[in-house]
C-alpha cells in the first residue's frame, strides 16, 4: 500500500519490544512428519461446525470410495474438487441453476414485472450470485447432483434445506417451498431506490454513510457499497456519466 | 478453456464474501471491491472449482494481539466514524486517520483479512494443502501499535507466527512495489523469518527498505532489501529475483514461504511506477512454487483495481497449473475490463531507471549478505521440474 | 359408438365363419401356473428394445436393491412407479423441468422475441409436453435424480441423450448442447401461421385436410388437429367466437 | 391430494401420444382427442406417476387379420380420402364412408388401438399387472369384415383372443350405451368367451342386444344382453349390474375379465340418453375390480368428449386405488371443463324410464339365462375386501 498524497516517507525499521513479534518457541514441525494423524489436524467432532465437517469428511465418489477431507478449526468449506463429477456435469447443474434461477423469478411477482425482457431475467438468474450459491449446494449434496437439484428446489420444510450453504456464502437465499431465488443488490433495488441513490451520489459523490443517512436509511453502507459496484456496469451509470 | 501439466497442486482458497463492500472512504484508493472482482472472475474462468473454497473465521481479539497490541486492538475495535471525534488524541497515536481512516467496520475488516491468512497458515502447518491463497490479506505496512499504508492488522505477521509453530524457518518474500516494512519490523531480529522485500526505493513511501538494511541481532542478514528504481519491467525483475530468490532459498531452507503479491508493481498502477506485467509479477509465483515448499500466497497494494483482480486471477490460474483464456469470461464486472476485456495487460512505453549495471551490482551486494548467513547444508535446494 | 344421425339400426348377430372369431384351442394357464418363468414372458435380450429392456429390468432402488420390470415385446416403457423415489421429489424434478424449459425459451431467440412476458414464458413451459418429456427423462434416468437433470442438460455429444425417451413420447425435443426445449403445436406456431388458420377455419370450418392444402401446405393434418384443440383453449378462439 | 387404500393394484396404462390428432372429419362425433385429454389430465392428477406407462407396439396386419379377414384389413390399408372415389364399391361392401368416414391414417388409428389392447392382453396374460388400461380401444362395433359405428378394428376380440391363449374362459362386460355387437358377433358360437351388455335398446344404434338373444351353438346362454330404457341412473343402474354381474361371476369363474367403459352412456352425452355421472360409472370398474381377477378397461364411445376424460381419468383413479380432488387440476385443456372446472358431472334431471319392475322382469329373466349354465364350482366367487 502506499499514501494517499504519494510523498515519500521518512521511516525506519525500529528495534524494541514495542515492535517485534513474541516469537513462539516450540516447534511442532518433526513430531508431525513421524506421526501426522496426531498432530494439530482436528478430528471430526467439533461441535461448532459438526454439519460441514462430517459432509466435508466424507465426499463420497460416485464409485462408492470414501475420500477424507479435512478441516481446520479456523474455515467452513464452502466447495472443494474432491469428488468425481466431471467439469461437463458441474457446468450442467450450473445450467439447471440458472435455469431455476429465472423460473423462480417468472414465479415471483416483483421480478416478473420489473424485467422488461426474457433475456434480461435470463441474465438476472446467470449473475455470479446464483452459481456461487449452487456451488455451495452442490458441496452441501456431497457432490451429488441429484440432492443438489432437490436443494434448488426445496419444499416448505426447513429439513430439505441446507442452510449450513448461506453460512457460507453469507448470501440470504429466498424462503422455501419453490425453486429458490438468490438475487444481489443490483437487483433487489427497485427503480425509486436506483433514483434516490443517482439523486445522492450527484450530492454527497461516495460518501455513503452521508448517503444512507440522507437518502436510504433503510440500506446498509455495505449495501450502498456493493450496489455502487454494480451500478458501475450498467446504462444508467454509462448515462449519468454522459450528463456530467 | 483449461489445458493441464503435469501433478497439480492441492490448492486452498479464502475468501468472506462480505469483504468486497467495506469503503475506504471517497477518493481513496484502496478498494475491497477487488477481492471480490477478483473472485468474481475466478469463478467465471471456472478455477473456483479446481480449489478448495473456504470461508475464514474471523480472527478473534485473542488471535490478534498475538503480535498487536491490547491497546490498539481495543482502540480500533471501538473506533467508529461516529464516535471518532471525541478520540482524535488516539488516533494520532495509533496513525489513524489520513492514509488509514476510519471507516465503518474497519475493526471486522481486520479480522476477516487475518482470519483468512491465519487460515491459510493452519492448513499448510496441518500439510492439508500445498499452496494456500488469501487475496483478503498481504497488508504488510501494519505495524505492532500503529497503522500504516492503509493497514491496520498485519495478517502476514500472524500469519507467520502460526507457521513458526510448525517450521524452524519461515520465508517472506514482497514483491508489492512497497517496501514490506512491517513484516520486516516484526522479525527484525529473528533468524527464523527470513523477509525479502523488492521496492521502490528513494522519496517513496514508507521509506524504509535500503540495500543496507540487514536485520539485527540474531535477526542480522535474515532482512534482505532489493531497491528499485521506477518503470522496472518483467525481464529486469526476473533477471534479478530469480538468482536472488534461488539463492535464498538454497542458504536459509525454509520451511513455508510466504509470498506477498502487492500488485501495485504492475504497470499502470495508480500509486505505482513500476512496468510490470502479469506475466513478470506471475512469474515470482511460479518460481516460488516449484521448490515445492508449503507456499502462502497473499494479497496487499494494487490500485488499478481492474488489474489487480486480473493479476490475482492469474497467480491463482498458476498456483492451479491451469492455463486460462486471454479472452475474459463473462461475469458481473465484466464492464470494468474494457475497452479490450483480456486477460494479460501490456507494459507501458516508459524508461525502465534500473540499468544493468544498477540491478547487477545490487544484487552483488545482495549476494554478499547471504553469503554472511550459516552455511547451507549439504543438499542443495533447487525447484522441482522443467 | 353410434351412427352419425342417431337412427336406430335394424342390425342381427350373424353365425358363420365369416362372422365368428377363431378360437385359440391350447391354453397355457395352467402349465403358466405351474411354472411362471417358462412361460411366454420374455427374456431380455430381445434385439429390438434392448436399451429400454434393459433400463426397465433394472430400476436400480437407492438403497441398491434391484427390482426387476418385465416387459412383453408388445410395449415400450415411458414410466414406472417402482422406484424409490418420493412424490415430493418427483414434483421437485418436474419444477426444475419447468425451470429448464423457462431458461431454454430465454436462450432461443425465437421464443424470447414471442412472449410479452415472463408469466408467459413459464406458462409455456409448464405446459405438458414438458412434464411429459421429462418424466420419459427420468425413467431413462433409472429414477436417479442426478442423471435425470443430466438429460434435462444434455451436452453437445448424443451419447449423452436418451433419444429412447423421444420414441417413447413421441416428442421431438430440440438440440443437444443445452438446455433442452419442449414445445407443442401451440408454441411452434408463429403468429402469421394462426391467422392463416383462423382465415382457413372461416372459410373450410374444420376440413383440416383442406385447410392444409390451400393454406398450410408446411404443416401435416396432424399438426392442424393438435394446434386446433390447443387454438380452442385461447384467447384467440374466445374472440373469434365473440365475433360471430 | 391423494390417499391411499389397502394394497393398491398395480396396474399398466397404454398410450400413443399420436391417437389424439387423428381426426374423423368435420361434424363427426368422434374424437380420438379425448384421449389426450385424459392422458393430460391423469398427468395433472399426478396418477400418470403412480402407473406403469407404456407406449404400445402398433398392431401388425398379421396381428390384426387374427380376427378380420384379410380382404378387409387390406381395404383399410390402402384406402385414403384422396383414392377413394375410385373405391366406392369396396367402401359399400366394408360400410366405409358415412359413420365410418375415410380419414387421414385410419389404418394407423387402428394398429394404435389394437396394439393397445393387444399389449395390455399380453401385460395380464403374463401375470406382470392386475389391471391393464387401453383407452384408445374398445372399439366393439367393428366386425370381422365391416366396420360399423365409428368402429373399423376391433381391439376388443383381438385382445380377448390374446386372452384365450392362456385362460379357459374370458369374461367381456360393456357399459357404453350401445349393444356391444361386434364382440358378441365375434364370440356368438363359443362358451369360451361371455359376454355381457348393459345397452339402450328400442330405436337405438345398432338394434342388436335384445334379451332373448343368448348366443348360439356352444355359445348358448354365453350372451347376456341386458336391455335398458332412457334415462338410467346411477342407483338403478347399480341395482341391476352389481347382482347380474355377481352372479354371471359366480357361474362362469372367469380367468380374466375385460370391461368396455364406453363413456357414452353418461349424463349428457352428445350421442347418448342415459343420465349416469362418474360415480354410477365408475362404480361398473370398481365392482369387477373387486373379484381380482386380471382385468383389462377399455374406452369406447363417449362424444361430450370434456366428460369423457373425466369419467375415464376417475376410472383410472379406481383402478390405482386413488382418491382424486373434486378440483380439476391445471393442464393444457382446462378450458375445456368450464364453467365449474370440477371432475364430477350432476345428473340431469329426466325422466327415468326404467321402472323398478321393468328391471327387475329383466334381472329375473336374466337369471333364468344364468341358471342354464352348467353348474358353477362349490366355491363361490365374491369380490375381495371391503
Ligand atoms: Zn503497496
Ligand atoms: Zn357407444
Amino acid at each position: 500500500a502506499a499514501n494517499l498524497t504519494l510523498l515519500a516517507d521518512k521511516g525506519t525499521i525500529r528495534v524494541g519490544n514495542k515492535y517485534q513479534a513474541e516469537i513462539p518457541e516450540n516447534v511442532k514441525e518433526e513430531e508431525e512428519d513421524e506421526n501426522k494423524e496426531n498432530g494439530d489436524a482436528l478430528v471430526i467432532d467439533e461441535e461448532a461446525q459438526e454439519d460441514a465437517q462430517e459432509e466435508a469428511q466424507e465426499a463420497t465418489s460416485q464409485d462408492g470410495a470414501h475420500r477424507k477431507m479435512a478441516l481446520t478449526e479456523r474455515e467452513r468449506i464452502i466447495f472443494h474438487p474432491k469428488h468425481s463429477l466431471t467439469d461437463q456435469e458441474i457446468d450442467q447443474f450450473l445450467i439447471i441453476a440458472r435455469a431455476v434461477g429465472t423460473f423462480s423469478r417468472a414465479l415471483d411477482t416483483n421480478s416478473s414485472t420489473r424485467f422488461p425482457t426474457l433475456h434480461m431475467v435470463a441474465a438476472a438468474a446467470s449473475r455470479d450470485v446464483t452459481l456461487f450459491h449452487a456451488l455451495a449446494l452442490l458441496h452441501q449434496a456431497k457432490y451429488d447432483l441429484g440432492q443438489a437439484v432437490r436443494y434448488l428446489c426445496p419444499p416448505c420444510n426447513k429439513d430439505t434445506y441446507p442452510f449450513e450453504a448461506e453460512k457460507a456464502t453469507g448470501l440470504h437465499t429466498t424462503s422455501l417451498g419453490g425453486p429458490i431465488l438468490c438475487r444481489d443488490q443490483l437487483e433487489e433495488w427497485s427503480t425509486a431506490e436506483s433514483n434516490l441513490f443517482e439523486e445522492a451520489l450527484e450530492k454527497y459523490g461516495k460518501d455513503f454513510h452521508d448517503m444512507r443517512n440522507d437518502y436510504l436509511p433503510w440500506k446498509s453502507v455495505r449495501d450502498l457499497v456493493e450496489y455502487y459496484y454494480m451500478w458501475k456496469t450498467t446504462n444508467r451509470y454509462q448515462e449519468s456519466k454522459k450528463q456530467k | 478453456l483449461f489445458t493441464y501439466r503435469a501433478m497439480p497442486k492441492k490448492v486452498a482458497y479464502y475468501y468472506d464474501g462480505d469483504c468486497g463492500n467495506y469503503y475506504y472512504g471517497q477518493g481513496h484508493p484502496m478498494k475491497p471491491h477487488r477481492i471480490r472482482m477478483t473472485h468474481n472472475l475466478l469463478l467465471n474462468y471456472g478455477l473456483y472449482r479446481k480449489m478448495e473454497v473456504y470461508r475464514p473465521i474471523p480472527a478473534s481479539f485473542e488471535e490478534m494481539t498475538k503480535y498487536h497490541s491490547d491497546e490498539y486492538m481495543l482502540f480500533l475495535k471501538n473506533i467508529r466514524p461516529d464516535n471518532m471525534s471525541e478520540s482524535s488524541k488516539q488516533m494520532a497515536r495509533f496513525n489513524v486517520g489520513e492514509d488509514c481512516p476510519v471507516f465503518d467496520g474497519v475493526y471486522e475488516f481486520c479480522q476477516l483479512s487475518c482470519g483468512g491468512s491465519l487460515a491459510a497458515a493452519c492448513k499448510l502447518n496441518q500439510k492439508q494443502a500445498d499452496i494456500t491463497i488469501n487475496w483478503m490479506g498481504g497488508l504488510h505496512h501494519a505495524k505492532k501499535s500503529e497503522a500504516s499504508g492503509f493497514c491496520y492488522a498485519n495478517d502476514i505477521v500472524l500469519a507467520i507466527l502460526e507457521l513458526l509453530k510448525h517450521h524452524q524457518r519461515v520465508l517472506y518474500v514482497d514483491i508489492d512495489i512497497h517496501h514490506g516494512d512491517g513484516v520486516e519490523e516484526a522479525f527484525y531480529t529473528t533468524d527464523r523469518v527470513m523477509t525479502c522485500s523488492f521496492h521502490k526505493y528513494g522519496e517513496y513511501f514508507p521509506g524504509t527498505g535500503d540495500l543496507k538494511d540487514v536485520g539485527a541481532d540474531k535477526g542480522r542478514y535474515y532482512s534482505l532489501n532489493f531497491p528499485l528504481r521506477d518503470g522496472i519491467d518483467d525481464e529486469s525483475y526476473e533477471r534479478i529475483f530469480v538468482p536472488v530468490m534461488q539463492r535464498v532459498m538454497e542458504s536459509y531452507q525454509p520451511g513455508a514461504v510466504v509470498l506477498q503479491c502487492g500488485a501495485d508493481s504492475l504497470t499502470g498502477d495508480r500509486l505505482g511506477c513500476f512496468n510490470l506485467t502479469l506475466r513478470g509479477h506471475g512469474r515470482c509465483v511460479e518460481f516460488l512454487k516449484k521448490f515445492g515448499v508449503p507456499l502462502m500466497l497473499l494479497g496487499g497494494g494494487g490500485y488499478t483495481i481492474r488489474n489487480v483482480s486480473r493479476c490475482w486471477t492469474y497467480e491463482t490460474a498458476v498456483a492451479l497449473d491451469t492455463d486460462i483464456a486471454n479472452e475474459l469470461p463473462y461475469n458481473d464486472y465484466f464492464e470494468y475490463f474494457g475497452p479490450d476485456f483480456k486477460l494479460h495487460i501490456s507494459p507501458a512505453s516508459m524508461i525502465n531507471q534500473n540499468t544493468r549495471e544498477y540491478l547487477e551490482k545490487t544484487q552483488i551486494r545482495i549476494f554478499e549478505h547471504l553469503r554472511e548467513l550459516p552455511a547451507a547444508p549439504g543438499v542443495q535446494m533447487q525447484p522441482i521440474g522443467d
